[in-house]
């Protein structure tokens, strides 16, 4: 090995790469690609020989360069097309090598600057501690209990006089609140729940028939998985993000 | 002057940046001073603060030394740290209402009754101190249940959640 | 004197206490004074701090204004305050540089032009709030897009994201 440096002390495979083209001044705009290549398979090499792990970025930028390699080598068309050259396989490395350059030019300067700030001390001002001096304002300033009652009384006596009692029901079940409850119900159940768990206490017949509509919906919508582990077996309801 | 300027901007530093009030022996050592030294250089920039218009005070509490706000510009500090003191709207009282009267209770239960969704209105009552939550529902989901808090009855002068009025029975039959 | 001495006390005490920079709006409504007045009585309060033997500075940071200790006394704070902390690495410093300068921008985005993975990396500066969720991208998994906090200005010392050193300054040959 012509170089004594660490694999692990490279922030990943550009910086790598970087290293080599710098301490060979090499052209970055016209990398000799075999021979980088073979530099960086070495260092590869030498770090599996150490029996240290060999980040996969890095043994995907060894695949990389190997295909590039393997480009260049096949042999250029006797004629180029009229208006441009083939394209060069090493374009694109280059491109994304400048542009981390880039950022690793500026990391110096974001630090010194991170230094300097952390010069600078700011007051340790606890506003809990503050707050917790200071009464918070009454939220029910100017209310009573008898007013509560009153707004209590009030909204009962609306939904009374709207509509019958049992009526109530058909408003509390809409297809999209159900399927909204059937999420909330099944993202937090890694296993999935069966259809009938689904159902709240007040079963009727236009609650299940809701909640039915919203479960093909959210299947439809590929939110929802179901199973069904023998013919008229209960449906087991998995969340679909629950999966990963 | 018997210091110069130097000693008393890092003193006025460390009043500034030390989370605890800071002794006079912990000054001395940081500044590197003898007791008697470190104490004048006090009492000094304490004159300076303390007797002049500024906003700032340097004030000698139990363990020690403090940089403060001066007390009668509290006000001001409240407007900026503590913005929202609105009243309560009316969704807002009528959650209140459904969940005093009805407790425990799990937000898809306050949604039947109130017919649109309350998960905000729940946050700005939780915020507020006046509900909190008192536990899980049993079956699917294992929803929270909500009730009231204690400061909930200090602000209505209640003694107990039995103190609130009582309610037209028939009327309580809706569930 | 423009002012009485009052509004400026109170500007102090604004700037001690708010854990965050203060806008000029901010300051501007709690003193109940137009932005103008509001900016005169900041500077000449800035003037006085930063042009004197005193510890403290006023700053702009993060498009605020903020209350510090002078830099050249901070051996002396490294005694005695909680210890700050730890710097950045290299690798977490280099995912925020790329984030800075590019954002709003995808976790995959910044692995291609860091040629490793930066999820823990994302980790680590979310924890400092240094970098946030500013977002989804349209297109297949609508990934997230992430974008620097003002805690991010603050922590570098940048009055704005404009403040960033320019990173184009050496040869850009290809783009």
């Amino acid at each position: 090995m012509d170089y004594q440096i660490r694999l692990e002390s490279f922030e990943g495979p550009f910086d790598l790469l970087l290293h080599l083209i710098e301490k060979q001044e090499l052209d970055i705009y016209d990398i000799p690609i075999g021979q980088i290549t073979d530099q960086y398979l070495d260092y590869l090499w030498a770090m599996d020989q150490l029996d240290l792990t060999i980040a996969g970025d890095f043994l995907v930028m060894g695949a990389t360069l190997l295909s590039i390699k393997a480009k260049m080598l096949l042999p250029k068309p006797p004629i180029q097309t009229m208006e441009d050259e083939m394209e060069d396989p090493r374009e694109e490395l280059v491109i994304r090598l400048l542009e981390y350059q880039k950022f690793k030019a500026i990391i110096e300067e974001l630090q010194i600057r991170e230094m300097q700030q952390r010069e600078v001390y700011e007051h340790p001002f606890n506003v809990e501690n503050f707050l917790s001096g200071i009464k918070p304002p009454n939220p029910l300033r100017g209310i009573g209990a008898a007013d509560l009652t009153a707004i209590y009384q009030e909204m009962l006596e609306v939904l009374t006089k709207v509509e019958p009692i049992h009526e109530l029901y058909t408003e509390e079940y809409t297809v999209a609140t159900q399927m909204e409850l059937i999420g909330k119900l099944l993202s937090s159940k890694v296993e999935g729940l069966f259809f009938f768990e689904l159902l709240s206490e007040n079963l009727n017949i236009t609650s299940i028939i809701t909640t039915f509509l919203a479960l093909l919906e959210l299947i439809r919508l590929s939110k929802v998985e179901v199973y069904q582990e023998k013919p008229f077996g209960s449906i087991r309801v998995l969340w679909a993000d629950n999966k990963l | 002057m018997l210091f110069a300027e130097k000693p008393k901007a890092i003193l006025e530093c460390l009043l500034f940046a030390t989370a605890m009030p800071l002794s006079i022996d912990e000054i001395a050592s940081v500044l590197e001073l003898s007791l008697e030294e470190a104490e004048e250089l006090l009492f000094q920039l304490m004159r300076e603060y303390n007797d002049s218009d500024r906003g700032l005070q340097i004030t000698l509490l139990a363990e020690g030394y403090q940089m403060g706000t001066k007390p009668q510009y509290a006000p001001y500090l409240e407007k900026i740290c503590r913005p929202r003191s609105n009243p309560l709207s009316k969704p807002a009282l009528e959650t209140l209402a459904i969940i005093a009267y009805r407790q425990p209770i799990t937000r898809t239960e306050i949604e039947a009754i109130r017919g649109v969704r309350v998960e905000h209105l729940l946050s700005t009552l939780i915020e507020r101190d006046l509900i909190k939550e008192i536990g899980r529902k049993e079956g699917p989901g294992r929803p929270i249940l909500y009730g009231t808090t204690s400061e909930f009855l200090i602000y209505l002068g209640l003694k107990s959640l039995e103190d609130l009025p009582p309610l037209d029975k028939q009327q309580d039959g809706i569930r």
